[in-house]
């Protein structure tokens, strides 16, 4: 009996005793749903456009941001002026090379394999960046250089609900620079040239080539696209610990984030983030406890897990009928 | 040399009935209260143009999709709701419109896995691959030898069905499906994609088959010489209803069906 | 099928085996392997040691030719903080006659804890490892002074209590435990337990997965709705400077936050930037470049380029340990020359020389270690010493030194210990009783 | 030249059916073995030293991630199941070997041994659930479900590794005919005749069973489940066939990883989630769904950076520990997309080509 009031009853007695924590817990949720959301996104553009399961998104993240901090640093110390302008361009110029190289390298020479050779395809290029981006940059973990790329920093504390609710002003840029990245990709694909090819190649390879467009192109500028977003990610995440390989293993949160949203749907990589974001954190923070907490690090699967059960094809993916 | 479950049906017997079935997918209806029956022993076409419901119909037969109305009676038994493998334990094999073979595996190995209900041996036997399963294996290898020499496919016994030419791959297919040793045969589109001399050796296959092993068949085709030339009825079916039933020259004075495939408005 | 292939890896492997244990020849040289980690999820935490533990040994070559004029031959591996590593390194370096092993890390010290009785090398696990490793007689070939995680644990209720004024005010008071949930993170567990129930306090835990540790954010949520009065902190590489983020995060007087001396790296504390500013970390040596022993290593190891570390680095809290660490393999080392008479000295003879170790504030003079460390004494029975820590704080920019030597509560770390020690040997049936003799400190 | 098969006429099924009809390949798995059970033994007594190190180093974690490597081709080379879980299925294989060792410690270890399969074997099976409705990459997740749950487990139930205070396992000392086969004084060689015999016994029932029904219809869940479903396989019973048969695999290779190449003690964290890629990437390289494939790989992600370290070491080149792990990092990286690119079923599948080629030597074709 005792258990069942310690599941059921107890943790939403606390949550009406403290609401202010409540409110923090869910803020907290969102805000690591969002960055979930973000790696989950990066993801979505690649498979959406080229089919690929890309498994280096999360390692893309680090080493975007690795580069980034890397850079800045080797600039300060030699007396570059605006460093971290410079360094910003120059990410996204080595994002660009990084998409071109494994156009050229890893997806041209795969093109027409089954998925799942593309997916160790991935799988190798993780070690690749990886051992690169220790190779160059060293293994010692970086401080983000938030402050230096004009990202706010301190907290909002607003005295509400008879206690503290605190949000973090990073925190909130997060929230804002992700909503500005999916409206403007929103833009990109409903309103430019090229967005429309990659819709194009989205729904049909043999089409969008009969009406003209380079595939290569095509998956150029998709990885590139998901290397931004990589960055900014990167950057965001960084700002939470610090900079370092070992947040290959957070990235991997953005596997059930998938699995809600589904493979091909950019609103639901965000939901799906935000689920995964608020379930583990309330979970965590409510539930946690009777296990003797530290139950994060499976949480966000078995919930994805749950969710899958019942809708196989995912919170917005599309019914799947079996044709023969 | 067969041992079917429904030997107590005679020839000429209803083997396989159909009624009222109806299917539909969200909104799309696909099948629409359509009856037919198979009789046991005879070759069976079901034709109509495209998108008419064929091989909807052929996946309602083998339990990929349950109808939504109507029941289906095979060997004498009614079924509400069946699993596919079900229906192969019940007797019906299949062969697909886009040839389904196992593609990372050889001729023979796709053959033997048509023997898969047959084989008895249990895990531990299988683990160890002497004695009893070996003797198994061997013993089904002999029976897919014959299949292999009857469909004349000796030279590519040990070659990745992925590798074959299309024409080969359809003839592998058969194969396995003639390894379950079925009661009623589901061919779909036999000779789709094929030149003349090879729907010549299908044609001769399918025969043979219905005459050597007293194989029920049902087939879907489009080459309607063809069908006109093997089968003994006909079933036509034009936007998920049927529209005729009957020997070959009945259908083919049908005019219903002749409307159908001149495109005749409605 | 397989076999040509096989048998092809195999002759490579045969060729290879050969011609890897180059053996170092015994004569000439001392060989000192140092298992070290630059790569990695711990990479930050494994760099600063591997080479403060480096260059103080280079140094030594460089200055005085070595120990007892013999060069040392100093050789690093490769671990990645990863115990697959860990056993390649290990047999690795067994055919080339080490004189003694520091595997810095807890799993690899696990691993080898039952195999350095064996193959006769002592084994050094400064401060980390297995706390029960301290009792000689169970663990003859096995030192881990200074202290061990629960003379720690101990010393970081002292000071709570001193702040607080008095170990009778830590009546009722809440204490968290924040650790990695890893063998390493759950030691100090069972020492804070009995504390509890000894002084009364309650002691709430945290364990942060190896897969989290930088997302700890329900976490200090926990935290909030608990209000411990003092948190201690058992982390490790990437968990630290964010468990400093989120606890400036949601205001947790940063002076109430203690860690362990593996959680006191520079990087962990500049993550948490001003806001760090009082963080608190135990230590056993001091930080800093100002002490002889830094500059010499600056002169000779450092300024001629043969160091992988980056100049400003030198001095900072965990280079200082890796230097601390090889300052006592070296003592030993020197010790042992002094007991055999021998200069070429073996594994077992610098068993003998850790085992009747002593360093006394002279002997630090000496060595350019005044104020650097405290005196370290060790006994046969004893292999720890239980030997004085301090609390060091961080002003935002260096950690200074932020209370007194503390002496750990020995009367309650030694009978767990023991008891400890005794439960290890019970469950590994077999257990090889102490045979090694004793000799007198020297 | 020698490697003809010409005049080599099967009259029965049963030689036909070999694993190795080829009379040439026969001989040289004798020879193999002989290598591998006398000769590799031998050499080790002649010279201690570079012997032992080649056993411990070398054969002994080589045969065992081999065996790692079979168990996850099982199911995702050969059923097509993909999953991210093996390091954790290894763990529960261990851990349940310390269990039965320490309960029952008059049973010979090496019964624990392949028990603790059983276990593993058990937990697959139930992770293996989901599989019936979902598919492909989203199966992934599942495994990644028990990965995390499973090693969170090893850490969090004491009795696991009974209340130790390392909160490790501290393997004992256990004998097999009155010789150390575990613990610090169990000498290489000893571990290496367990490990092999435990090897090669499985190598042979998984090979029996990859060639037999079961493993067809495995096969034919992998190829195209719907077919294999009118072939009467029932997907379900088939893939958690392979789930359990790969976990058992995976646990009895992890139960020896712990038990007979650490020997000693082995704390959870050596069955993370890097332990499964680990393992995943050897099958990549080294084939999906082959066997030899499994060995290959092994061969080349575990071995390989043994002998680049070594060729680093030994070149004198002023090349530091970490840049060379660098290094191997990118390397196992760049060698996996460039095998995936040359050759995408992995090295066993070069190795037939290769062969093929020795066959017809030396005509072109």
């Amino acid at each position: 009996m005792d258990i069942l009031y310690k599941i059921f009853i107890d943790p939403f007695m606390q949550m009406g005793a403290a609401p202010d924590l409540l409110v923090q817990a869910l803020w907290e949720g969102l805000v690591g749903g969002v960055l979930y959301a973000l790696i989950a996104l990066g993801f979505v553009l690649i498979f959406k456009a080229s089919g690929v399961f890309n498994f280096a998104q999360g390692i893309m993240m680090v080493f975007a941001a690795l580069t980034l901090v890397g850079l800045y640093e080797w600039m300060a110390r030699h007396g570059v002026p605006a460093p971290a302008a410079i360094a910003l361009v120059l990410t996204i110029g080595v994002m660009y090379v990084l998409a071109v190289s494994i156009e050229k390298f890893v997806l041209r020479p795969l093109v027409n394999q089954p998925d799942i050779i593309l997916f160790m395809a991935t799988f190798g290029l993780t070690f690749v960046l990886v051992g690169l981006g220790e190779l160059i940059f060293g293994g010692e973990p970086k401080q983000m250089i938030t402050e230096q790329l004009w990202l706010p920093k301190g907290s909002i504390d607003m005295k509400i609900l008879g206690g503290l609710v605190s949000l973090q002003k990073i925190d909130i840029a997060a929230a804002v620079i992700a909503s500005a990245m999916v409206a403007g990709l929103a833009v990109f694909f409903q309103s430019t040239r090229i967005g429309r090819a990659l819709r194009a190649v989205a729904d049909d390879h043999q089409a969008a080539l009969s009406v003209g467009i380079s595939l290569n192109q095509i998956w150029v500028i998709v990885w590139f696209t998901a290397g931004i977003v990589a960055l900014a990610t990167g950057i965001m995440w960084g700002a939470r610990s610090d900079v370092s390989f070992a947040l290959e293993i957070i990235a991997l949160k953005a596997l059930p984030v998938l699995i809600l949203g589904g493979f091909t749907s950019i609103p639901g990589a965000i939901v799906g983030g935000l689920i995964i974001g608020v379930g583990e954190k309330l979970g965590e923070f409510y539930w946690g406890p009777l296990l003797g907490g530290g139950i994060e690090s499976w949480l966000a699967y078995f919930i994805a897990l749950a969710f899958l059960l019942f809708r196989p094809q995912g919170l917005f993916g599309e019914k799947i009928i079996e044709r023969i | 040399m067969t041992h079917h479950r429904s030997d107590d049906i005679a020839p000429g017997d209803i083997l396989l009935a159909v009624e009222n079935v109806s299917l539909a997918f969200g909104g799309v209806k696909a099948i629409t209260e359509v009856s037919f029956d198979i009789r046991k022993g005879e070759i069976r076409a079901i034709i109509g143009p495209n998108g008419a419901g064929k091989t909807s119909m052929l996946n309602v037969i083998n339990g990929f999709y349950n109808p939504n109305e109507g029941r289906i009676t095979f060997a004498g038994r009614t079924r509400p709701r069946m699993k596919p493998y079900e229906a192969a334990s019940q007797g019906i094999a299949r062969t697909f419109q886009n040839v389904a073979l196992f593609k990372g595996m050889s001729t023979l190995d796709n053959i033997m896995a048509g023997r898969t209900l047959k084989m008895r041996r249990n895990f531990f036997w299988q683990a160890l691959r002497h004695g009893p399963a070996l003797d198994e294996e061997i013993e089904h290898r002999k029976f897919c030898e014959e299949i292999i020499d009857f469909l004349e496919i000796e030279h590519i016994r040990k070659t990745p069905v992925g590798k074959l030419p299309y024409g080969l791959q359809k003839r592998v297919e058969l194969g396995r499906a003639l390894a379950m040793e079925p009661t009623l045969l589901l061919l779909d589109e036999p000779m789709a994609g094929m030149n003349l001399e090879e729907k010549e050796d299908m044609s001769r296959f399918v025969i043979d088959v219905n005459n050597h092993y007293g194989t029920t068949i049902a087939l879907i085709e489009h080459d309607i010489g063809v069908v006109m030339d093997l089968s003994d009825r006909i079933v036509v079916l034009e936007y998920g209803r049927k529209i005729a039933d009957g020997t070959p020259a009945e259908v083919k004075s049908d005019q219903k069906v002749i409307d159908a495939y001149l495109g005749v408005a409605h | 099928m397989k076999i040509r292939t096989l048998a092809l890896a195999t002759a490579a492997g045969v060729a290879l085996a050969t011609a890897l244990p180059v053996a170092a020849s015994a004569q000439d040289a001392i060989y000192v392997p140092l298992f070290t980690y630059r790569t990695g999820a711990f990479a930050g935490s494994g760099i600063p040691i591997a080479n403060g533990m480096s260059d103080y040994l280079n140094m030594l070559n460089e200055r005085d030719g070595g120990i007892g004029g013999v060069k040392l031959l100093i050789e690093e591996c490769e671990t990645g903080y990863d115990t697959k590593k860990g056993v390649e390194c290990y047999e690795q370096v067994k055919g080339k006659n080490p004189v003694i092993t520091s595997p810095y890390s807890t799993g690899i010290t696990l691993q080898l804890i039952p195999k350095a009785a064996v193959d006769k090398i002592p084994m050094l696990s400064m401060a980390y490892g297995l706390s029960a490793s301290a009792d000689g007689n169970i663990f003859p070939w096995i030192f881990n002074p200074p202290a061990t995680y629960w003379d720690g644990a101990s010393v970081f209720i002292k000071h709570v209590a001193d702040k607080e004024g008095g170990l009778d005010k830590l009546k009722g008071k809440k204490i968290g435990l924040i650790h990695l949930d890893a063998p390493f993170g759950k030691e100090p567990i069972t020492l804070l337990e009995k504390l509890a129930k000894d002084y009364g306090f309650e002691l709430k835990l945290y364990p942060v997965a190896a897969a989290e540790m930088q997302n700890q954010s329900a976490l200090w949520l926990g935290v909030r709705r608990d209000r411990p009065d003092w948190i201690y902190l058992q982390g490790w590489g990437a968990m630290n400077p964010t468990a400093v983020k989120e606890a400036a995060k949601v205001n947790f007087p940063m002076e109430k936050l203690v860690g362990v001396w593996w959680a006191g790296g520079d990087d962990d504390a500049r993550a948490g930037a001003d806001q760090a500013k009082g963080y608190k970390s135990l230590s056993f040596h001091a930080a800093g470049a100002e002490f002889p022993v830094i500059k010499d290593i600056q002169k000779f190891v450092v300024e001629k380029g043969k160091s992988q570390v980056d100049k400003a680095k030198v001095g900072e809290n965990l280079y200082n340990r890796g230097v601390y660490n090889s300052m006592l393999i070296a003592e030993a080392i020197r010790n042992a020359q002094k007991i055999t008479g021998k200069k070429a000295v073996t594994g077992e003879d610098v068993r003998r020389g850790m085992e009747s170790l002593e360093i006394s504030e002279a002997r630090l003079k000496e060595l350019g270690m005044e104020g650097f460390a405290a005196p370290v004494k060790i006994s046969c029975s004893d292999h720890n010493g239980h030997h004085k820590v301090y609390v060091a704080s961080w002003d935002g920019q260096k950690w200074t030194k932020g209370s007194d030597w503390m002496e750990p509560m020995k009367d309650k770390v030694r009978p767990l210990l023991e008891e400890a020690a005794k439960d290890y040997a019970d469950k590994n049936a077999g257990w090889p009783k102490r045979t090694e003799a004793c000799d007198k400190a020297s | 030249m020698f490697y003809r098969e010409t005049g080599q006429y099967k009259t029965t099924y049963a030689a036909d059916m070999a694993v190795f009809p080829i009379l040439q390949d026969r001989i040289a798995l004798g020879l193999m073995l002989l290598a591998v059970a006398v000769g590799v033994p031998l050499f080790a007594m002649l010279f201690p030293a570079t012997g032992n190190y080649f056993l411990q180093v070398i054969m002994i974690p080589f045969l065992i991630f081999a065996l790692a490597a079979i168990g996850l081709n099982i199911l995702t080379g050969y059923t097509g199941l993909m999953s991210l879980g093996s390091g954790a299925f290894m763990g529960v294989g261990a851990f349940a070997c310390y269990k039965l060792t320490t309960i029952f410690p008059d049973v010979p270890i090496v019964i624990w041994v392949v028990v603790s399969g059983v276990f593993s074997c058990l937990v697959g099976v139930l992770f293996g659930l989901p599989s019936l409705r979902i598919k492909g990459f989203y199966l992934a997740v599942a495994t990644l479900a028990a990965q995390f749950f499973l090693q969170w487990c090893f850490v969090r139930i004491p009795w696991l590794f009974n209340y130790n205070a390392s909160g490790a396992i501290e393997v004992p000392e256990r004998t097999l005919f009155g010789l150390a086969v575990t613990g610090a004084n169990a000498t290489p060689l000893a571990r290496y005749f367990v490990v092999l015999a435990v090897v090669a016994g499985m190598t042979w029932v998984a090979s029996n069973l990859i060639h037999g029904r079961i493993g067809r219809s495995w096969m034919a869940v992998r190829d195209m489940d719907i077919a294999a479903q009118l072939m009467g396989i029932q997907l379900l019973p088939a893939k958690l066939l392979a789930f359990a048969v790969s976990s058992f695999y995976c646990g009895v290779a992890g139960a020896m990883m712990v038990f007979f190449w650490y020997a000693t003690g082995a704390e959870p964290e050596v069955f993370s989630i890097r332990q499964s890629f680990f393992v995943l990437s050897m099958i990549i390289i080294g084939g999906l769904g082959s066997l030899v494939g499994s060995f290959f790989g092994a061969a080349l992600i575990y071995i390989m950076p043994i002998v680049l370290g070594a060729i680093a070491n030994w070149s004198g080149a002023p090349i530091s520990a970490a840049t060379i792990e660098h290094l191997r990092v990118m390397l196992t990286g760049a060698l996996i997309i460039f095998f995936l690119i040359v050759e995408p079923h992995g090295l066993a599948r070069l190795w037939q080509i290769a062969k093929q080629k020795l066959r017809i030597w030396p005509f072109p074709y």
